[in-house]
């Protein structure tokens, strides 16, 4: 069953290297684990017969999302975490908050395994109603995208442009306006 | 598994093709040092390398030993794990990037083998993808190895990294796009044979004369994402010492100029497949197709050291203003009058 | 085509309006005038073909689109021209034109921007008169005069510096809106009653129905239409607005509130003259209105010595003579004296804005006199028109005013006649006293002075140099071109209407019939005609006595000026004496009846007291600004509890959004 | 064949852990990078069901996940850069005064 190791192998990666992200107070670390973790995903994608994404994937998240995040860290060189000061007037805003999140997600993940467990049909294997054919190839992809999603992919153009301009505004010094 | 990506061979020939391609990367970046040192020698009127073996030949071997026999250092404060992680990461990426990218017809090797088989590791539907995505990788080598080594030049040098190939992969991947629209498919195998043959019976149907600009702004991206001259800016010997790679030494130090080079070796593969169509070419049959391949190589790689020892390296903020306000644009209008004209003669 | 005639003037309003900041004076003058005269000119064409066309089916109609639909309410935007919007499109555009070329003179002292401004305004007059002309029904004609009235509040308060300036052009905005909500009323009346706001349909449906006999729907519908027409119209009890009008600059006196806009009321009802002339209540109240006018308006401009106001009661005391000739039924007569009236009564108004070009803002009579020699082209145009409005023969105003009289006594109203002819007298007596006053005798004003003194004219009279007041200078050519062809118009124009009894045939008369009766099916064709012979023997056995009332009108005109040069010119003590014997019927005059005090002390002051006391003290302060600070203040005491939970801390806030998602999926399991 | 769940059971853990990040970081990158984990694992389910319904548009909607995210860092880090700029430092609890 080799698709099944892969398929652990890449889960395992994905899931170990996101733990460690979260795990350790250096964001270098942080950041190169996660281009790990999306390595592994995309190598989850081509298994599900989704070449394009997984490139994608690594172009976008990778190649450019993850470079600007070192970029940042790079740019601000600050390694480590500084003690918190916490202001005591909010319930949340306590020392403790950080394991009660953690609580809070491992009591998700039982919710979300539990919820997938009562649906039955989601047992049955992810290529089991449809070929490989039907959703790997790119031309199909590009059809459908430019046709039935022709406003969304718009939508994001303009978000894209936004979100470019809002970050010159913010980034940009006080002072150097001119 | 997958169909896209299995490219139906037999383990044992993908054993061999992998074997192939990355003993030919390691003696091309090994003639490229040569090379380079002789073509600067012969540009500024000097020998070059004489002394070790005919001519200097084996000056690269020379090299190598000399970088394998230096003490390994690690400045005080670097980053353990990092710093060790930077030129592996950057040398892998180099290398895996040249997965994808087909080098020939079929051949049977002068019969060594019993059928023919496909020159090239994975012939993959996604393949230029691919190549564009693992090169995108690459840039981690650097920026890590400036940030790790915990050093103001290496930092500036990896922050200059990070911002240039962020920048300049945009022009090149747009150039890119405009040959898959011509080709109609992602897969470099497909694009080199869509270039088969000629116009007119003379004119070999390669992209370059369709997408001339495209040509040379693919060229252009090319040099500033394998920061070589006029590019060099992670290097730039007279303003930071030697960038990212100033706390290297021995192995660790070697591995950067050989990525830049199997980078370089890349590129001009690419460039071969897409533009200059690959291993057509008249005079040789098609099981020999390899060798126009490796002469276009040869020719785009003497272009490469040519320039490097040609032209003044820029200053950082025009490399950006050029980026972003002249490359860029200059691509994605080749793309939109590219798709315009595959608009017009499909219609 | 019909569409092109108001498009020139508003495209010409639309240019001006934007870009005339940037335009010389030349420019924005000269395209402003131009725009009149090319509307001018189609309207020339317009009216050919209409004469062209058998008297029965002389209209012409054109439907742009559907302007408003709703139920079965249907409005289309749509014009229509027959004999009386010819006339009046005429008019308008005409005189009009003239008095834009008047006007590029006349304001050439104000800067580009302003001058640009006053076009533009007057432009989009224009446009907005004709539109009230032109339109096919209700609603459009009520664009058009709410139009006018905008228009008309912008001009007045053109001069927007002056105070008086301001507040005349509010008054007249607030009185006409009066006016304006009893127009809406109508309307509302009439589409109740008939269903339909187009003209013709609501004519060809009253002409079914038998005359109103009693105080019904058709009278009430009426009336209150009548009521608007007072508002634009300067009548009882709505006409105070007009002689403050006068604020504004001269040429805008003599267009809108001489010669067009306060006409509008009397075309309405002529428009509607089958509405009209079923509900008899109505007609006998506005008759009656109209002669009433008519007098007081006469008695007060007798008095007034303001040069502007005296013109300005005289047009209120006009108007009033057309609404007795609607009264009465004589619609011809009533649109044939609108129409002679807008020649010399705009020939007068730009006459003394001549006069007060010259003096530079100087408006009191009592400053004035001996200009004569000074002004010879004013003084001869001014003369011509006054003699025309004093109604003597052959000029225009003779031929109007006597039809009107006439058949106020043919009609049977001896009483209004007398009123009217009364009127005719002080009419006759004021216009020469103003002649006199104003171009005879010697002069008694020093000009700088006076202009510095009465500067209630936009002109600052620096620009023409001081001490020019020794030497006056006549009207310059466009203004005295203007004055020309008016004055040959206020001469020549009645002579499209001579009455039958001294050889001529009402050919106006004759041209407007088919404006004021139904439109005809076929079959009935032969009824009316029937009528217009009975018509015919009627006025051929009237000429008798048409033929003395004439002279006794002629006669009155006569006396009324040669009074005034008796008093005004041999024995000027008379008029001191008169004053002085009679001083409460004086003050009483020239304060014009108090009526601005009556209704201030009857309408405003108690608005404004209850507004002030009661809406502003007590609802305002107390509900409204209780209601608001209460929620205010809820809504701040409830924040100052809840306002803990917001810490700043974003992972708090995501924290308290990640309780609610764990807790939403437990609760979709656990059910 | 690997069953569907499985993939949702992976993208599941990956969100919780996500989540779990942006509660145990006190470092605004590292809570950025947890958001990122976050929009991974719902990519991960779409192109899950995107495969097991046989159409692309899984794909697609990642595609705009994709977008959505790199517009999100983009502008998440230029408010970093400018906050740091303000405080000398990158943790969420230092910059509490935005209330009352």
């Amino acid at each position: 069953m080799p698709e099944t190791f892969v398929f652990y192998a890449f889960s395992a990666v994905a899931i170990g290297a996101s733990t460690l992200v979260i795990g350790q107070r250096n964001p270098m670390y942080s950041v190169m684990l996660l281009i790990a973790s999306f390595g592994a995903l995309s190598g989850l994608y081509i298994q599900l017969d989704a070449p394009f994404v997984a490139v994608a994937q690594i172009i976008i998240y990778a190649g450019a999302i993850m470079v600007l995040f070192l970029f940042v860290v790079m740019l601000l060189n600050a390694p480590r975490e500084d003690a918190a000061e916490y202001d005591r007037s909010h319930p949340f805003a306590h020392p403790n908050i950080g394991r009660f999140g953690a609580l809070l997600a491992t009591l998700l993940i039982v919710q979300l395994v539990w919820a997938l467990a009562k649906v039955g049909e989601l047992k049955a294997p992810v290529g089991s109603r449809s070929d490989a054919a039907s959703v790997g190839s790119v031309v199909e992809m590009g059809r459908v995208l430019f046709t039935r999603h022709t406003f969304a992919f718009e939508a994001t153009s303009v978000l894209i442009l936004v979100a470019m301009v809002g970050a010159v505004v913010l980034a940009r010094r006080e002072g150097s306006d001119q | 598994m997958v169909e896209s990506l299995t490219p139906y061979i037999r383990p044992a020939t993908i054993g061999i093709m992998i074997f192939v391609a990355f003993n030919a990367l390691i003696i091309a970046s090994a003639v490229l040092v040569l090379a380079e040192r002789k073509i600067m020698g012969f540009m500024q009127q000097r020998y070059g390398p004489y002394l070790v073996g005919p001519h200097g030949v084996l000056q690269p071997i020379a090299d190598i030993l000399k970088l394998l026999f230096k003490e390994e250092l690690r400045p005080k404060g670097a980053d353990k794990w990092l710093f060790t992680l930077a030129p592996v990461l950057s040398v892998v990426t180099a290398f895996v990037a040249f997965a994808t990218v087909p080098f020939g017809a079929e051949t049977t090797f002068f019969g060594l083998l019993d059928e023919p088989i496909k020159l090239g590791i994975a012939d993959v539907n996604v393949g230029l993808l691919v190549v564009f995505a693992v090169t995108s990788m690459g840039v981690y080598g650097i920026v890590l190895a400036g940030w790790a080594s915990n050093s103001k030049y290496s930092l500036f040098g990896g922050l200059r990294a990070s911002a240039q190939m962020i920048s300049y992969e945009l022009a090149y991947a747009t150039s890119l796009a405009a040959v898959i629209l011509l080709a109609g498919s992602l897969s470099l195998r497909e694009v080199v044979d869509a270039q088969a043959g000629t116009w007119l019976g003379f004119i070999p149907r390669w992209y370059i004369f369709l997408q001339p600009l495209g040509f040379i702004i693919y060229v252009i991206a090319g040099v500033a994402e394998t920061n070589r001259a006029p590019f060099d800016f992670p290097e730039a010997e007279q303003e930071l010492v030697a960038g990212y790679n100033t706390e290297y030494s021995s192995v660790r130090f070697a591995l950067f100029p050989q990525s830049e080079y199997i980078n370089m070796t890349t590129m001009s593969a690419v460039a071969t497949d897409l533009y200059l169509g690959g291993w057509h070419g008249p005079f040789l049959p098609a099981e020999y197709g390899w060798i126009w391949f490796l002469a276009k190589v040869g020719v785009i790689l003497f272009a490469y050291i040519w320039m490097r020892w040609t032209v003044p390296r820029y200053r950082y903020d025009q490399l950006m203003q050029f980026g972003w306000k002249w490359l860029f644009p200059a691509s994605v209008i080749n793309l939109i009058a590219t798709a315009a004209l595959v608009l017009y003669l499909d219609a | 085509m019909l569409a092109l005639i108001p498009l020139f003037p508003f495209v010409g309003f639309l240019v001006n309006a934007t870009m005339g900041k940037r335009l010389p004076k030349s420019v924005s003058g000269g395209l402003a005038s131009l725009a009149m005269l090319a509307s001018f000119a189609v309207s020339l064409i317009t009216v050919w073909q209409l004469a062209g066309m058998s008297p029965e089916a002389r209209a012409i109609e054109q439907t742009l689109y559907t302007w408003i639909a709703s139920g079965d309410l249907n409005i289309a935007l749509s014009f229509r021209v027959d004999p009386l919007a010819a006339v009046m499109i005429l008019v308008i555009t005409g005189i009009g034109s003239l008095i834009h070329i008047y006007s590029t003179a006349y304001m050439h002292d104000e800067v580009d921007s302003e001058f640009a401004r006053y076009f533009s305004y007057l432009n989009l007059f224009a446009s907005f008169m004709l539109v009230l002309v032109l339109g096919a029904n209700f609603p459009l004609m009520f664009v058009g005069w709410e139009g006018v009235g905008l228009c008309s509040y912008l001009l007045i308060g053109f001069w927007f510096k002056k105070k008086s300036a301001n507040d005349a052009g509010k008054k007249a905005f607030i009185v006409n809106r009066v006016g304006d909500y009893a127009f809406i009323l109508g309307m509302l009346a009439i589409f109740a009653k008939f269903g339909t706001l187009d003209f013709q349909g609501v004519a060809s449906a009253v002409a079914a129905m038998p005359v109103e006999t009693g105080f019904g729907i058709l009278s009430l519908a009426t009336l209150l239409l009548f009521i608007g027409a007072t508002g634009k119209s300067a009548q009882i009890p709505l006409y105070t607005w007009l002689p403050d009008a006068m604020e504004g600059p001269t040429p805008v006196s003599a267009l809108i509130h001489a010669a067009t806009m306060v006409t509008a009321g009397v075309y309405m009802i002529g428009r509607n003259a089958v509405l009209f002339s079923h509900a008899p209540e109505t007609l006998t109240i506005v008759a009656v209105i109209g002669a009433l006018t008519a007098l007081m308006a006469g008695t007060i401009g007798l008095v007034q010595n303001d040069i502007k106001r005296v013109l300005a009661y005289s047009t209120v005391s006009q108007l009033g003579y057309m609404f007795l000739a609607m009264g009465v039924g004589a619609f011809g007569a009533g649109i044939f004296h609108l129409y002679t009236h807008a020649f010399f009564k705009a020939c007068l108004f730009l006459g003394s804005g001549a006069v007060i070009h010259a003096l530079h803002g100087e408006q009191d009579v009592r400053n004035m006199g001996g200009l004569r020699k000074e002004l010879p082209i004013t003084y001869w145009t001014f003369l011509l028109a006054a003699i025309a409005i004093a109604g003597v023969f052959p000029l225009s105003g003779f031929f109007s005013k006597d039809e009107i009289l006439f058949e106020t006594f043919v009609e049977g109203h001896t009483l209004l006649w007398t009123i009217g002819a009364l009127t005719a007298l002080l009419t006759a007596t004021y216009m020469f006293r103003l002649v006199f006053l104003t171009f005879h005798g010697q002069r008694r004003h020093e000009a700088p002075v006076a202009a510095d003194a009465h500067d209630s004219h936009g002109h600052d009279a620096s620009s023409h140099g001081p001490g020019s007041g020794s030497h006056l200078h006549d009207a310059p050519p466009a203004m005295a071109l203007a004055l020309i062809v008016l004055a040959i118009g206020s001469v020549a124009a009645g002579w499209i209407g001579i009455p039958h009894a001294i050889g001529g045939h009402n050919e106006l008369g004759a041209w407007l019939e088919p404006s004021f009766s139904a439109p005809r099916v076929a079959g009935e064709a032969t009824v009316s005609e029937a009528a217009a012979e009975a018509g015919e023997a009627a006025e051929a056995g009237h000429a008798a006595l048409e033929l003395t009332l004439m002279g006794v009108s002629l006669a009155i005109a006569i006396a009324g000026i040669a009074f005034a040069y008796f008093v005004w010119i041999k024995r000027r003590r008379i008029a001191d004496n008169v004053v002085r014997e009679f001083p409460g019927l004086h003050r009483l005059l020239l304060n014009k009846y108090y009526v601005d005090e009556l209704y201030d002390a009857t309408i405003v002051q108690p608005i404004k007291v209850a507004s002030t006391e009661g809406l502003w003290r007590w609802f305002d302060v107390r509900v409204i600004d209780g209601a608001v600070n209460g929620a205010a203040s809820i809504v701040d005491g409830s924040a100052g509890v809840l306002r803990r939970l917001q810490s700043g801390s974003v992972r708090a806030y995501a924290g308290s959004l990640f309780v609610g998602v764990v807790m939403i999926l437990g609760y979709y399991l656990w059910r | 064949m690997i069953p569907l769940s499985h993939y949702l059971i992976v993208s599941a853990v990956l969100f919780a852990i996500g989540t779990a990040g942006v509660f145990l970081r006190r470092n605004l990158i590292t809570i950025l990078l947890s958001i990122e984990i976050m929009l991974n694992a719902v990519n991960l389910t779409f192109v899950a069901f995107g495969r097991y319904a046989g159409d692309v548009d899984g794909q697609i909607i990642t595609f705009f996940v994709m977008t959505v995210a790199a517009a999100e860092a983009a502008v998440g880090l230029a408010l970093v850069i400018a906050l740091f700029r303000h405080r000398e430092s990158l943790n969420p609890d230092a910059f509490t005064s935005l209330k009352w």
